[in-house]
């Protein structure tokens, strides 16, 4: 058993969307709403409480002689994004029942049985993944796979994955494979090319890591994500403070008056 | 798939998808491979992150340009220029791979006087007959050959029948110049016939720049050689023309001159769409063909003797001299016993072919009210084929319709709510039709094997029973059978005597009582008569009525009891032997005897699959040679040798007289030896390469009032229109549209098109808009991108409107249909119509509902329609 | 017994354990012993019914219902991968619009009927029946013709090699019917 | 066929088609629902088509009514405690008591209403962990509900029979509530300040203060509605109002782009109601009152009405301030806000 983790690799994918349906075909997650975007080829638009995974189309500008793996210029990126599984996971710290928890690979698992729709982990989550369902209210979010992984089994999505864009495995391996694709890629002339490991922040990694063709911004992902629970000690100390002011002031208008 | 058949000898892919990671350039055309294959496109980007380049071209920036090195937009309808440019720049430049081409292919024969190509007769061939309006093939033949009988005749019917090369003619006879100097020997005719096919043309019709086709040019042509392997990666993009067959004949003329056929990374790889699209023309349910493709026998011609239908089809030379022992054998397994030799083994309880009694040709009999009953299995052509308007409307003349289907598809219930009644056309109450609709099995719920694009035959187990009611096909046409052989014991006729000797003893099983699948298989595999031994291969079959076999290119799929390959999952090498079975033989990749020298050494190390042994004194490598084992390199047939035997140690295309790849196919086609650029039975611009010709003058336009054309070019519809799949959907919907995590994926009909032409028709991104052709008329939401891309050729501006074509009126999600706006037509050969190029008109806004859409139709008819504007 | 009462507290668990209510001890019963769903089952070895590419398919199943589809990884074809079509297949066997009687349109009539699967049987078996008797020709100007035109056929590349040989074999070699069609070309 | 939720959502989906389609036949243009004038491309200035990159807070309109509630029992419990101290005013510290009881019972009861079930309620005592606000909140107000209650029960006891221990017992209960009513009217600004919301978490130092402000307030104003004028309350109220003034400022003045919910839209006019409604306003009118011999109760009564409405209003607009917040992914994808002159440009 060893700590896993996704590497979502967009040069290689194909925005075939496989991973979508393979995920909820195998966690039996109802579908999203037959609403047309017209975001690219995206209607399923981000991740929710019924999408575990979705794809991300970012267009620009097409030239002829070129294909979208000319390092020259950046056509159409196709990502796949899922749930970061944040080495310090908003999510886990926020929820108060225990619900969500740590597995022994190192994923955050959302128990479902246990969830009891607080909903205090959709605000906690920096990435926007967790999402209560509002017809049943309790939340949910990619389990990755953990029912699958306790049997040595990859997640749903990495299997189905026909172009192997979702990798699956040891967190250290694909962390090496990640910088080892990225010297490929910028090697091959590829300047546009971004790894999305956000370590450098109190989220202080992920279990799911991308490379992105183009600013992981436009596939919204954001640059600096920090964990909420950062903010607890400034949080404690200004309810420290505001409970001495409340309790200073109510004696000071009991104690203080005694004029009367 | 005449187009592979004619010019290599078998109407299969040539290679395997795994194979295509050992290719140094893959070209992707007619194709969009990552989204519409996208497990086996897997093998594409894994030879792309190898280092061969990926180039694609299609007149969309789709997923599968996203993923190449280079995308190039071509008009659609223009890609025999583009691809003769290449033969020209490969002849031109000397860039063709010498050795393979004097040795493999018929480079080197010379061709008869009274041949004149289209440089000689401005487009045409030699031997058209404007009366028939149809070519007399007789000049084409190889100076030498002698012609067999009838030859003019026998071009009424359909293609798929003539993938047994030179039916027609004795090719094996032929005169040859092994220096290719003779103005007259294929190499220079070749020569001569695409040299107007230059980069300059390719920018006035293609829409290319001149420079993006030296690019494509120069990468795909350097990735070959005997270091060096290319493949070509094609799907309905090439087929759905009026010269579909020419195209891929095109692709095969420059596989064969680089020398990628036969060969690991090489090849011609066909992209079909269906589970077993390839099994259901190996095992047809055609018109024109029996299984393993032997023809159906024509009235008149074929109608007396079994002899004479062997006769006219058979070779001296080359594999097909078999020709006898696979059709008796076949007729023994549809007689048994009742087939003899003193009845011809039941010949003439074959039904004979009077005309064209394909899809399209019967539904326009159908139309006229000839068709009393017609039975649909897993198809949906209400709207899953063109002018589907026109099929949904003949439908309601029939007398009783039998639909076998998972779901309730628009073509079981056009009575009830088609857009024909909603527009007032149809009323049910007026609608004769008896409309039978059986729930049909999964391919969980029921057992047998599909063949998949590389010829692969899998099994597929059973795991459930179906629900309900539902049923296999196979239960179905069992029990149908069973009904129809008891009817006719109870009144005997001779009218039945076919049905009568037909076997139909199946081992039933369970409550339900579904025959045994694994028996029809041994059948198609083939027995000995006598004890009931199943045969090894096709080998061992016999002319006398000594052995049966249903289908014989899959013989030995089963070749002894229990022991189904293609239920085999034990995979040996990276080919894939020992997992399923591939026709023939087990071969995965065809015509391996190239992919060695002519002295039988590998053309490269790098490159090596099957060679010569010369202690073993066999052929051997990675792959079940495609060869006769212990046929020598340096074997030289005997002057009275037949068939197999009369073909050298150095001849590949061992199904052909001659052995050889056809760069010139002097018989099987009826649009030409070579392939010509003629433009799109609808066209925005003249043909500027033979400005005598618009369109292929072999290929039927149907023109009707039910079935109207633009004028090439038309002010009414000035836009180019092709259509296409989405990789979230399946053909018509039937097996998506009604999966909720599919539908949601695409919930909604849309139509790409370019930000310039959404300018000028002031359309915004994501409004609707009508769509028209002079068939239909169909609304979708414009997605306006950057990846459709205005032409400029010859200095006007062409607009391409693609659409997708997977909607209906049925289903999770609903939506106008494309295939309401396609036409009725025929390509020459294989009778496939024209989807991929056509003329529309777009308007901004949505389409008039009701019986106001037709008006709106015949407003924009007649040229009045005013555009709405925002 | 008290001990074990109180141990399912995961409060008791996390305070015995000293852990801060993110690991183990804060699993349920359920968690801690969940497992593929597929467990158990047995597997048929498939092959996806969209595409030509053939993927492996491992099909599993439990008592007579299906359990889960997914990619056959030891395919050398599809390395267990399969695309989102081939991934919904699950879906497309099982979902609610899938038909499971005979439904029947009579002449004129503007909606369905129900029909029992032996008596459509027999109707279809006597259409084909009357319409081909009626419309046979054995013989014309003296030569072989022994077809009919009258009744035709359309599909079959979704349908298995059998399937389609059967059709074949009883419509054109048994019936003389010569209009037989599918989507397949070149 | 079962028609139920699928049928439904087929035919919502077919109305809202046919919707757009009446509108589209109009202007060939379809109104895309929410749309920002750069939503049509996804691109590292834009972000993803304007798709808001985190969750809108999904909790119902209970939430910032417990958040009301719960402060103002909290503080209640303060004032009863400190009332009993101080010995001053044994009305007082009885309905004061009786306020953190009910309030203490109305708690639960809304969190119950949130979350669906009461069983649901349960869950949130499986485990307690100190990082979560949420289960440090949930926890508290367990023992303040236990304690405000027993101490209002014991309360009355007290009132009417001599019993050994009870006094003792009862002030003991008093205290443990009036300590817990500190952390439950404080903790809700450490809940939503330490979350992923822009605007909550940039103002994480002043929540807890502007929260337990608040609840001061509403408590002081409750009990003088109640009757109650006695001094201490007013100054307690004065006090309150003038801090709630300062910050209402402090708000006015901060123009940072994450603020922007806070000083536009739905959120920023009810902010700065709350603000007036509870600062300013009291302000004023208990000033008045002070000057004012004869109307003092009634200007009393009515700054006092004044603050309860802001106070409530207060929780309110910054659960909304929280939504718009999480709706513009501008702020966590550190984009510059869209220039406003491309609203009217075309599109291409």
């Amino acid at each position: 058993m060893s700590v896993t983790a996704f590497l979502t690799d967009s040069t290689l994918c194909i925005g075939c969307k496989a991973c979508e349906v393979a995920c909820k075909e195998w966690n039996q997650v109802s579908n999203d709403g037959l609403d047309w975007r017209g975001f690219s080829y995206d209607n399923t638009a981000a991740l929710g409480h019924s999408t575990w995974r979705h794809v991300a189309f970012v267009e620009n500008t097409a030239h002829p002689g070129q294909g979208g793996n000319a390092p020259e210029a950046f056509t159409w990126g196709m990502l796949s994004d899922v749930c970061k599984h944040c080495e310090n996971a908003g999510c886990l710290e926020a929820c108060p029942t225990g619900a969500l928890v740590r597995t022994e690979f190192g994923g955050v698992y959302l128990q479902p049985d246990v969830c009891n729709g607080c909903a205090y982990c959709v605000v906690a989550c920096p990435f926007g993944v967790v999402e209560r369902n509002p017809a049943e209210g309790r939340a949910f979010k990619c389990t990755f796979c953990y029912d699958r992984q306790k049997d040595g089994l990859k997640p749903a999505c990495a299997t189905a994955c026909p172009t192997e864009s979702i990798k699956f495995g040891d967190i250290e391996d694909l962390r090496e494979e990640a910088v080892r694709r990225m010297n490929h890629l910028h090697s091959a002339g590829f300047r546009d090319v971004h790894l999305y490991d956000p370590q450098h922040t109190s989220v202080g990694g992920v279990h799911a890591f991308f490379i992105t063709r183009g600013d992981p911004r436009a596939y919204n992902l954001p640059p600096n994500p920090e964990v909420p629970t950062s903010y607890l000690r400034k949080g404690w100390i200004s309810a420290g403070i505001a409970a001495g002011l409340m309790l200073a002031g109510t004696l000071f208008a009991f104690y203080g008056s005694n004029h009367e | 798939m005449p187009g592979l058949g004619t010019s290599f000898g078998r109407g299969g892919a040539t290679t395997s998808l795994q194979d295509l990671s050992h290719a140094d350039a893959i070209l992707i055309m007619g194709s969009s491979m990552a989204e519409n294959h996208p497990v086996g496109f897997q093998w594409v980007i894994e030879a792309r992150e190898r280092g061969a380049k990926i180039i694609h071209v299609d007149p969309r920036f789709n997923r599968t340009s996203a993923m190449s090195d280079i995308w190039v937009p071509l008009r659609a309808g223009s890609d025999i220029v583009f691809l003769g440019a290449l033969i020209n720049y490969v002849l031109q430049n000397e860039k063709d791979f010498r050795e393979y081409v004097a040795h493999y292919t018929n480079a080197s024969i010379l061709l008869r006087d009274d041949f004149k190509d289209t440089e000689d007769l401005d487009g045409f061939f030699s031997g058209w007959d404007p009366e028939k309006q149809q070519y007399e093939t007789e000049s084409w033949a190889y100076r030498g050959a002698r012609l067999k009988k009838d030859i003019y005749k026998r071009s009424k019917g359909g293609g798929h029948a003539q993938d047994r090369g030179g039916e027609k003619i004795q090719a094996n006879e032929f005169e040859q110049d092994k220096t290719l100097k003779d103005p007259r020997c294929v190499y220079q005719v070749l020569k001569r016939h695409f040299s107007r096919y230059t980069p300059e043309m390719v920018e006035r019709l293609c829409g290319v720049s001149q420079s993006d086709f030296y690019k494509v040019a120069e990468t795909f042509c350097s990735a070959s050689g005997p270091e060096k392997t290319a493949a070509i990666c094609y799907a309905v993009g090439w087929t759905q023309h009026s010269k579909g067959v020419q195209l891929i004949r095109a692709a095969a003329i420059l596989q064969l001159l680089l020398g990628n056929i036969g060969r690991p990374g090489g090849g011609i790889l066909a992209l079909r769409g269906h589970a077993s699209i390839q099994g259901s023309t190996d095992i047809p349910t055609l018109y024109d063909i029996l299984p393993g493709y032997l023809p159906m026998p024509y009235f008149e011609e074929d109608s007396d003797s079994i002899t004479e239908y062997i006769q006219e089809h058979k070779t001296d030379a080359g594999w097909w001299a078999n020709f006898d022992r696979y059709i008796v054998s076949l007729l023994k397994s549809y007689y048994g016993h009742a087939a003899t030799a003193a009845n011809e083994f039941g010949f003439n309880w074959l039904p004979r072919l009077t005309g064209d009694h394909s899809h399209i040709g019967y539904w326009i009999e159908m139309a006229k009210g000839n068709v009393e009953g017609l039975f649909v299995m897993g198809q949906n052509p209400a709207v899953g084929a063109p002018n589907s308007r026109m099929e949904r409307k003949a439908m309601a003349k029939l007398k009783w319709l039998v639909v076998r289907e998972m779901v309730e598809t628009e073509t079981a219930t056009f009575w009830l709510d088609s857009p024909e009644v909603s527009r007032g056309e149809l009323r049910p109450e007026d609608i004769e039709t008896e409309v039978f609709l059986f729930p049909a099995a999964g391919h969980v719920e029921k057992e047998g094997c599909f063949t998949n694009t590389q010829r692969l035959n899998q099994f597929h187990e059973k795991a459930i029973d179906p629900p309900g009611d539902a049923r296999s096909e196979t239960w179905f046409m069992y029990h149908l059978g069973r009904r129809l052989k008891e009817k006719s014991k109870a009144n005997p006729n001779p009218d039945n005597a076919g049905l009568d000797a037909l076997t139909w003893d199946y081992t039933l099983a369970g409550e339900i009582r579904e025959p045994n699948v694994e028996e029809v298989l041994q059948e198609i595999n083939g027995r000995s008569v006598v004890d009931g031994k199943l045969v090894s291969g096709y080998k061992e079959l016999k002319n006398d009525g000594s052995t049966s076999c249903g289908c014989w290119i899959y013989s030995g799929i089963f070749p002894s009891a229990g022991e189904n390959l293609a239920r085999k999952r034990e995979p040996r090498d990276f080919l894939g032997h020992g997992w399923g079975f591939a026709w023939p033989a087990d071969r995965r990749i065809l015509y391996n005897r190239a992919s060695a020298r002519p002295d039988g050494a590998p053309w490269s190390e790098r490159k090596k699959l099957v060679w010569w042994d010369m202690e073993k004194k066999k052929w051997t490598g990675t792959d079940v040679p495609d060869f006769t084992a212990t046929k020598a390199p340096d074997y030289v047939p005997p002057k009275a040798a037949q068939g197999d035997d009369a073909l050298g140690g150095d001849r590949p295309f061992i199904m052909q007289p001659e052995g050889m790849g056809r760069l010139f196919v002097p018989s099987g086609l009826r649009d030409g030896p070579l392939p010509a650029h003629y433009e799109p039975l609808e066209s925005p611009v003249h043909n500027e390469l033979y400005p005598r010709l618009e369109s292929d003058p072999a290929a039927k336009r149907l023109d009707s009032p039910q079935n109207p054309y633009a004028n090439s070019p038309d002010e009414r519809f000035p836009y180019v229109l092709s259509t296409y799949r989405l990789t979230e959907h399946h053909t018509a919907g039937g097996m998506s549209r009604y999966l909720s995590h599919l539908a949601e994926l695409q919930p909604e009909m849309f139509c790409e098109i370019s930000p310039q032409l959404a300018a000028e028709l002031g359309i915004r991104n994501r409004s609707f808009v009508t769509i028209a052709t002079p068939r239909g008329i169909i609304e979708a939401r414009a997605l306006v991108t950057s990846r459709i891309k205005p032409l400029k050729l010859d200095g006007k501006t062409v607009h391409q409107v693609t659409l997708p074509y997977h909607w209906g009126y049925k289903g999770l999600v609903k939506g106008s249909s494309a295939n309401d706006l396609i036409a009725l037509s025929q390509e020459p050969n294989v009778r496939i119509m024209e989807t991929k190029a056509l003329l529309c008109n777009v308007l901004p806004g949505p389409m008039e509902h009701g019986p106001k859409a037709l008006e709106e139709l015949a407003q924009v008819m007649t040229g009045h329609k005013e555009r709405r504007q925002e | 017994m008290l001990k074990e009462l109180l141990w399912k507290w995961p409060l008791v668990r996390q305070i015995a354990t000293g852990s801060d209510g993110t690991g183990p001890e804060a699993m349920s019963e359920q968690t801690r012993n969940l497992r593929p769903r597929f467990q158990g089952a047995q597997v048929a070895r498939s092959v996806c019914p969209y595409c030509a590419v053939g993927c492996g398919q491992l099909v599993h199943h439990k008592n007579g219902r299906l359990i889960s589809i997914e990619g056959d990884p030891a395919s050398p074809i599809s390395r267990g991968h399969l695309c989102p079509k081939g991934s919904d297949s699950y879906e497309l066997i099982t979902h609610p619009n899938r038909l499971k009687k005979v439904r029947y349109r009579r002449p004129h009539s503007t909606r369905w009927e129900d029909l029992d699967l032996e008596t459509a049987m027999d109707m279809v078996a006597d259409r084909v029946w009357e319409t081909r008797a009626r419309t046979f020709v054995a013989n014309k100007d003296g030569k072989t013709l022994m077809q009919t035109t009258a009744i035709a056929h359309l599909g079959g590349a979704t349908l298995d090699n059998e399937e389609n040989y059967l059709i074949k074999k009883l419509f054109t070699g048994g019936l003389g019917m010569v209009c037989v069609s599918n989507q397949a070309r070149i | 066929m079962s028609t139920s939720p699928r049928g439904e959502e087929r035919e919502q989906r077919e109305r809202r088609l046919e919707e757009i389609r009446r509108q589209a036949q109009e202007h060939a243009l379809i109104p895309f629902p929410d749309e920002h004038e750069n939503s049509f491309e996804a691109s590292a200035e834009n972000g993803y088509y304007g798709m808001p990159l985190l969750k809108r807070p999904q909790w119902t309109v209970e939430i910032p009514i417990y958040f009301f509630v719960g402060g103002a029992a909290g503080a209640a419990a303060l004032i009863a405690a400190v009332g009993e101290i101080s010995n001053k005013d044994r009305d007082l510290v009885r309905d004061a008591q009786w306020l953190a009881a009910i309030g203490g019972i109305i708690s639960p009861a809304l969190l119950i209403s949130d979350l669906g079930m009461p069983s649901r309620f349960l869950a949130m005592l499986r485990v307690f962990k100190v990082r979560s606000p949420m289960s440090v909140g949930s926890w508290t107000l367990v023992a303040f509900s236990n304690a405000a209650v027993a101490s209002a029960v014991l309360g009355e006891l007290r009132r009417r029979r001599s019993i050994p221990g009870v006094p003792v017992l009862t002030r003991v209960s008093q205290i443990a509530t009036a300590l817990t009513g500190l952390v439950l009217a404080t903790y809700t600004g450490v809940l939503i300040g330490a979350t992923a919301i822009p605007v909550w978490n940039e103002h994480i130092s002043s929540l807890p203060v502007h929260f337990a402000t608040s609840g001061l307030l509403t408590a002081a104003s409750i009990l003088e509605l109640k009757g109650h004028d006695s001094e201490a309350l007013n100054k307690i109220a004065m006090m309150a109002a003038t801090l709630e003034t300062v910050m209402g400022a402090t708000i006015e003045m901060r123009t940072t782009r994450v603020e922007e919910p806070l000083r536009h839209g739905i959120s920023g006019r009810a902010m700065r109601g709350a603000g007036l409604l509870s600062g300013p306003v009291p302000l004023a009118l208990r000033a008045l009152g002070m000057l004012s011999k004869k109307n003092k109760p009634t200007l009393r009564r009515a700054a006092a009405l004044s603050s309860i409405v802001g106070s409530m209003l207060t929780r309110w607009a910054w659960i909304k301030a929280g939504h718009a917040s999480a709706e513009d992914p501008r702020v966590p994808l550190q984009l510059e806000p869209p220039a406003r002159s491309q609203k009217d440009e075309s599109l291409f």
